[in-house]
């Protein structure tokens, strides 16, 4: 700058010269930490990632993501446990995202727009069999499809869908969705065999030389429980009432059905009983809180008029009445009888009291090894014999839809290693983001949407679908609500934040960079990371 | 050199007496010095205001101690100011005021005086009447002009010109002339009388 | 075009005439006439495109000053006394930025005890600030140096100080040669910044310079003002040539050439030493003045060139060094020594906050330097009588109250005739 | 909210940026070609708080006038880091003067323009003036209401940390009571600062009733980019006021500048507020009203508050100020609480 006065005017900028980056003895690196939905997520969704499509409203890309896990978003939306949304890190400054309620609306979306589920580009030439068109069985169809298998799923019942169909009363799934989101997986070319029952699966395997097989059979055979009772009485059991609805002949159970139970299934054909008029009680022996179904299907039931016998056993069953005797729960929290009788009036007792699998078809497996009514199987879903894999009811588990989609991908990815003679490895779990790395001041104050409920007087004699969806904008605001913990979703705090302005902004979608020539490691952007996607880690001299 | 000292009060322009002078002589193409006794005097404090007049550059910048001429435009200062300090012997002497120098109590001072040096006017009564305030300064010039001859009277107009405007100018014109004439006449009958004496 | 008018409206009509874009005051006397007159000419549009600022302070005022003066306007301010003081810091940031404003100083005395009255105090007290200093002998140099130091300043980028009078020039009436728009035009071209806040070419000024840099910065300064030295009697030349007379320059030398005794003084004393020296003269008293007109950058060079063939300088000044003594005299004598030139020398303290330097006290005060019977420090008509008296009570009395105040009341028996 | 939020979306307009929003309503930090007009290099201390209220008022300025913009700045920490010789940081046409004179020399500055602009200048070119809190509410107070009164046009922007921080930690007229400073050591009779003392400028600036005054912190940047960018929509004198944490005089982590902030409003310490005229228009209400220890607390320079045995007195004193300030500039909505 000859012309300028020496020293007295400077040229613009020119501290640049001035690497202050020498100064830290911190510096700070971005990580991706593991959000809780998605570490919950029995299906292996990766739920805060179709979120950040929603979240701008690009629903087909969201729903495209989510699928790359889950096939079955319309049905996850109704039926699933959502454990995601009490994992959200949401729900301890407000309430949590209503990931189910999002994931409903993609689902519905699909179904409307006619979406497509993405099909293999390269064909493996191996074929694997399914046995079962439940959820298990058809999220593995689906996944196996896609990794470029040929697939056949012989199912024993005449439809799709098994336990979703069999299992839930249409209020909770209607069935138009089930068939839409089955016949999605049929139409990426799996072969579907129904009213087809394996007996023995090696022999199947072998006549239809198969290359592997995954065993997903439902639980669908009763619990029985001693009741002493007269011969007119009318015990029957869930399943069966449940399965019978699918059919032409719907269940006689008269006005006043007993359900003996206290899971979901007892809910579920309690709220049904009261859909055909009758008017269902429910004997549980326990309280309310011990009960296994979940809370707000007990509290739906309750508001349709379901009533429910706490602390209740039944010692008898006559023709037009039951014998019930009340209990005390003891220190441990078990259920003791009192020796108080009452009587209740009775036209039949439903019984659902939990249910076995059918596993005579592996009666002559080598290797393969029962217990406790389920097959056992290793970390990689195989079971002692070389090329069958199980999931879902069949194997050790809780057993729920989501579970069983979530063991179709797995055993699905072990398969497909398994065909090309290698292990799967999943890749490493990030660090959990836990509550405390965020920091939630960022987050606007934003309370869940409810989702709209069916009138209780159309509830209590229809079986339209209780629960409604979200429309577009109340799901845009739903997914806008997610805290996208752990992973940076480009909030722009860190770029801002920073004093020395060392942090590099690369553009949209592809995150920042620190500018470690200038950053003084002063962790102002660890701390206003609104979603602890930074750590600062020491200095190594 | 002509030197001139000018006596009043703050708020009674002398300040602008003297400059007005100058500025008459700088109208006869003479040399011309004014300046103010250069205080922060406040309305109705003793001011001092000065005049030099010559047909070369004035360089001269110390207050003139021996002034050649006096305008009194205050005559109660005579009792609190050394007015006539210096004054040169025979030096004009004007003096706002209704009555005589023996009036006034001057009869000893200015007994060997020529009488056609000296004067009194009643500045202040033509100031309210020309210009409706009782500013004595631009009657006194003229009556000056008058009694000195060292200016003429339009050049004390013109003066008026260039620090006033409008009717103020007119009043201020007015007032001169008649200033101008009043001390005229006062002075030629005392040179008649001189002559006659 | 000739007129009678005072020195403040002279000033006023100068600046009016170099087109300032920004002019910026506080009112102090004897500085207020001068501000008022451009302000009216800017509220009048005598004077267009230019911002008048009413500022509450000195030290805004030249603040305001550096800050059009660094986005490229001529600036133009004007102050006096504890104005000057009041803005001190600014000044030397004025300087030091190397702004070119141009400011006029109507001198007066500092205090305490507060003195509106004329001295040299206050500019002299700004002598090392950076700033150059042309002192005014008349009101028509002041007129006149006000358009030179816009030219001289913005060549330079520097600030220049013009200091005139207060009261004996500033409310002085006295002729005056008003040049045309014209004149000052062909003389004075439109500011041309060296350095300027420009959004189209961004710099940062003003900023901090460590110990590695600064002694070059202040080198810089005055490698500036040793360039001024040869610029200023240029200007004068092309000062000449346009308006057809002498004004500013180094120093201006009067009836030395034979002189024995030269008197070296600064303002509008040299007028009064001037009557005195013709009357010595005439007297045949070899006697000659030299007046400093270019107080910084100090002409050292041309004041020896213009004493040294004299037996003695007497220099006599409107301010005082306590302690020491003289100011000007000290730089003068700077200019002879080492040069193998026998001078004696004599500082003489005058005109203290307004005292009238009357011409019988210097015809006396020369005629006891050229008999070399004066002291090396001398103060003009200092009364020794009230200086003894307050000693005296000094002596006796530990509570002897406020010195001034004493004084005042020893002198107020003579203090009532004259201004 | 002083502006429009934006509802619904992830983190609305809390964060920097926000992806959702149309690039109109981002915020000017959120730009990958922002001006960084205080530029990477400097040598403020890590964490501080004026350097990131500076670039943000700054950077929205420019942002605001086309990049036409015009700084001057007072003495102190800000005007020293940012121009280390032969250095500097700034991107725009920028002057030091003095400590005391950085309103005079922007009012300066702004005449030269207005001439300029009469001259035949195209650009609408605008001038601020920073300092600190020393440089506005002490040293340069006069020049601060001079300009103020002569309504030259000129955003000024107050840096507040409350304190001499350049010179190391001594008191300014804006330090907080009871807060430890050099100058005020937690000794004596009344530990730290004293109460009753200091001022206020945000209503002393009020009081000259110019056309905009605002006050803002770091932690909310859309609120102050919003202010900085209303204040250019008016002519005349405007004033911004800032806090910004400064980690070594408060005796805080470096990581903590925003959080404090966001707590010395959320606490009530540090009323959030617009003006026009010299009448409030609008308050940054309350999100979550907090005590006025979590605010205290973290910060040495309040410590002997929080000793063996705590000074209750003194924190009564210094919550019943924080509520004066929230009943007094209605920093509580109503509605939502």
């Amino acid at each position: 700058m000859p012309n300028k006065p020496f020293a007295i005017t400077l040229n613009p900028g020119s501290s640049l010269a001035n690497l202050t980056g020498s100064w830290r003895t911190e510096r700070p690196v971005y990580v991706d930490r593991l959000p809780p939905c998605n570490n919950t997520c029995p299906a292996g969704e990766d739920i805060q990632g179709w979120l950040f499509h929603a979240e701008s409203g690009n629903y087909e890309k969201a729903w495209q993501h989510l699928t790359r896990d889950n096939p079955f978003p319309a049905i996850m939306g109704r039926v699933c446990y959502h454990s995601c949304e009490g994992a959200c890190n949401r729900g301890q400054l407000d309430a949590p995202v209503g990931i189910n309620s999002v994931e409903r609306f993609l689902g519905d979306e699909a179904i409307k727009r006619g979406w497509k589920l993405a099909t293999p580009e390269v064909e493996s030439g191996k074929h694997v069999l399914i046995v079962g068109a439940g959820p298990s069985g058809m999220s593995a169809a689906y996944h196996l499809r896609r990794l470029g298998h040929r697939v056949t799923v012989i199912e024993a019942g005449p439809l799709l869908g098994g336990m979703m169909r069999f299992g839930i009363p249409k209020y909770r799934l209607p069935r138009d969705v089930l068939d839409a989101e089955m016949n999605r997986v049929v139409d990426m070319g799996v072969k579907v065999e129904l009213n087809t029952k394996v007996d023995d699966i090696l022999a199947t395997m072998k006549e239809g030389k198969f290359d592997a097989a995954f065993l997903a059979v439902g639980a669908h055979i009763a619990k029985r429980a001693f009741i002493p009772s007269g011969e007119v009485s009318k015990i029957v059991d869930a399943v069966s009432v449940l399965r019978s609805m699918e059919g032409e002949d719907k269940p006689m159970l008269g006005r006043r059905v007993i359900v003996y139970g206290g899971g979901n299934t007892a809910i579920d054909v309690a709220r049904t009983a009261k859909r055909m008029g009758a008017e269902p009680i429910i004997v549980y022996r326990r309280t309310r809180d011990k009960m296994p179904a979940h809370d707000f299907e007990i509290e739906e039931a309750m508001q349709e008029g379901v009533m429910i016998r706490w602390l209740s056993t039944i010692k008898k069953a006559g023709d037009t009445s039951i014998t019930i005797e009340k209990m005390e729960l003891d220190s441990a929290g078990f259920p003791q009888p009192t020796g108080q009788f009452e009587t209740l009036e009775a036209d039949s007792v439903v019984l659902a009291l939990g249910q076995d699998v059918d596993l005579g078809l592996l009666d002559n497996v080598p290797g393969l090894e029962v217990a406790e009514g389920v097959v056992q199987v290793d970390a990689n879903m195989m079971t002692g014999h070389a090329g069958v894999f199980a999931g879902g009811d069949m194997v050790p588990t809780e057993r729920n839809i989501t579970i069983g989609v979530g063991h179709g991908k797995k055993a699905a990815r072990n398969i497909d290693a398994w065909l090309r003679g290698t292990t799967y490895v999943a890749p490493p779990k990030h660090q959990v983001a836990t509550f405390e790395k965020l920091n939630t001041w960022y987050y606007t104050d934003a309370p869940k949407t409810v989702r709209p409920m069916l009138d209780i007087i159309r509830r209590q004699s229809t079986f339209d679908e209780v629960q409604g969806g979200l429309d577009e904008s109340t799901a845009l605001f739903e997914a806008r609500r997610c805290l996208s913990c752990g992973n940076c979703f480009e909030c722009d705090n860190c770029y801002g934040v920073c004093p020395d302005n060392a942090v590099i902004k690369l553009g949209p979608g592809k995150r920042f960079e620190f500018n470690y020539d200038y950053c003084k490691g002063c962790g102002m952007c660890a701390a206003e990371c609104p979603c602890g996607a930074i750590n600062m880690v020491p200095e190594n001299n | 050199m002509f030197e001139v000292r000018i006596h009043g009060r703050g708020g009674q322009g002398v300040v602008t007496a003297a400059e007005m002078l100058s500025i008459a002589a700088f109208e006869e193409a003479h040399h011309a010095q004014a300046f103010p006794s250069f205080g922060s005097e406040r309305t109705g404090a003793p001011v001092v205001a000065f005049c030099r007049i010559a047909e070369k550059e004035i360089r001269l910048r110390e207050p003139i101690m021996e002034p050649d001429a006096l305008i009194i435009q205050d005559p109660t200062l005579l009792q609190s100011v050394d007015v006539f300090s210096g004054l040169k012997k025979d030096g004009f002497i004007l003096i706002n005021t209704k009555s005589t120098f023996e009036e006034l109590g001057l009869a000893d001072y200015v007994r060997d005086w020529p009488a056609d040096r000296l004067c009194t006017l009643a500045a202040t009564d033509l100031g309210l009447k020309h210009v409706g305030r009782p500013m004595p300064n631009v009657p006194l010039l003229a009556g000056f002009a008058a009694l000195s001859g060292v200016i003429k009277l339009e050049s004390v107009i013109m003066a008026i010109n260039a620090k006033f405007s409008g009717k103020v100018a007119a009043g201020n014109i007015a007032g001169a002339t008649e200033a101008f004439e009043l001390v005229r006449a006062r002075i030629e009958s005392a040179r008649k009388e001189a002559a006659h004496a | 075009m000739l007129k009678q008018m005072e020195g403040s409206h002279a000033v006023a009509e100068a600046v009016a005439l170099c087109r300032p874009e920004v002019i910026c005051a506080y009112p102090i006397s004897p500085q207020t006439h001068i501000v008022e007159g451009v302000g009216e000419m800017v509220k009048a549009g005598k004077i267009t495109n230019c911002e008048f600022i009413n500022v509450e302070s000195e030290f805004a005022a030249m603040s305001v000053a550096i800050g059009s003066s660094a986005t490229g306007a001529r600036t133009y301010t004007a102050t006096a006394s504890q104005g000057l003081l009041f803005m001190v810091e600014a000044v030397y940031n004025a300087s030091g930025l190397g702004l070119p404003i141009v400011m006029t100083v109507a001198n007066r005395a500092i205090g305490a005890p507060i003195n509106i009255w004329n001295d040299h105090s206050d500019s002299i007290s700004q002598r090392d600030s950076g700033w150059i200093q042309l002192f005014a002998e008349t009101n028509q140099e002041a007129l006149d140096l006000h358009i030179q130091a816009f030219k001289l300043a913005e060549e330079l980028s520097l600030p220049v100080m013009v200091c005139m009078d207060g009261f004996i020039l500033t409310h002085a009436y006295e002729r005056v040669d008003i040049p045309t728009q014209e004149q000052v035009d062909a003389f004075l071209p439109p500011y041309e910044p060296r350095q300027v806040l420009d959004t189209h070419a961004p710099v940062s000024i003003g900023a901090m310079v460590g110990p590695e840099a600064f002694t070059e910065v202040r080198y810089l300064a005055h490698e500036k003002q040793m360039q001024a030295l040869d610029l200023i009697p240029k200007l004068a030349g092309e000062f000449k040539t346009i308006f057809g007379r002498d004004s500013g320059g180094l120093v201006r030398p009067y009836r030395t050439e034979d002189a024995e005794t030269i008197v070296i003084a600064m303002g509008s004393v040299l007028g009064t030493i001037k009557d005195t020296v013709d009357e010595m003269r005439d007297a045949g008293v070899k006697i000659g003045v030299l007046g400093v007109i270019s107080f910084r950058p100090f002409p050292l060079d041309a004041v020896r060139e213009a004493i040294k063939h004299a037996k003695r300088v007497v220099v006599l000044e409107k301010t005082f060094a306590v302690g020491i003594g003289g100011i000007l005299a000290t730089d003068v004598r700077t200019s002879f020594f080492g040069f193998g030139i026998q001078i004696e020398s004599y500082t003489v303290i005058a005109g203290l906050g307004g005292r009238p330097i009357t011409k019988a006290s210097l015809h006396e005060l020369f005629e006891k330097a050229g008999r070399d019977d004066l002291p090396r420090l001398t103060f003009l008509d200092l009364d020794w009588k009230v200086v003894n008296k307050q000693l005296e009570r000094e002596r006796k009395m530990r509570r002897s109250g406020p010195a001034a105040e004493n004084i005042l009341r020893d002198v107020s028996s003579t203090a009532a005739h004259l201004g | 909210m002083s502006f429009q939020p934006v509802k619904f979306y992830q983190t609305g307009t809390f964060t920097v940026g926000n992806r959702l929003l149309v690039p109109e309503e981002r915020s000017v930090q959120a730009n990958m070609e922002r001006t960084n007009s205080l530029n990477s290099g400097h040598r403020a201390c890590q964490g501080c708080g004026e350097a990131l209220g500076a670039r943000y008022a700054i950077d929205a300025a420019m942002h605001a006038t086309n990049n036409q913009l015009i700084a001057a700045n007072a003495t102190g920490c800000l005007e020293v880091f940012s121009t280390p010789y032969p250095e500097t940081s700034w991107q725009i046409p920028w002057m030091h003067s003095l400590f005391g004179n950085a309103p005079a020399v922007a009012t300066g500055i702004a005449a030269a323009i207005k001439i300029k602009r009469q001259k035949g200048l195209k650009d609408d070119v605008r001038v601020v003036a920073q300092g600190g809190d020393g440089g506005t509410t002490d040293i340069g107070f006069g020049c601060l209401s001079g300009m103020f009164e002569r309504n030259d046009d000129v955003l000024y922007i107050c840096y507040d940390n409350g304190g001499y921080m350049n010179t190391g930690v001594q008191r300014s007229s804006a330090t907080p009571p009871a807060a430890r400073t050099a100058t005020t050591m937690p000794v004596g009779q009344q530990p730290g600062n004293v109460f009753g003392q200091g001022k206020f400028m945000p209503a002393i600036a009020m009081a000259h009733e110019i056309p905009y005054v605002a006050t803002a912190t770091v932690a909310d940047l859309r609120d102050l980019e919003h202010k900085v960018k209303k204040a250019m929509t008016f002519r005349g004198a405007r004033y911004i006021h800032i806090l910004v944490p400064c980690p070594l005089g408060w005796g805080a982590a470096s990581q903590d500048t925003i959080k404090l902030s966001r707590l010395a409003k959320e606490t009530g310490t540090f009323p959030v507020f617009e003006a026009e005229y010299g009448e409030l228009t609008n308050s940054s209400k309350i999100r979550r009203v907090l005590p006025v220890e979590e605010y205290l607390r973290p910060q040495k320079r309040f410590a002997h508050l929080f000793g063996k045995t705590p000074a209750v007195a003194t924190l009564v004193r210094l919550q019943a100020l924080a509520d004066k300030n929230i009943r007094k500039y209605q920093l509580l909505d109503k509605e939502a609480n």
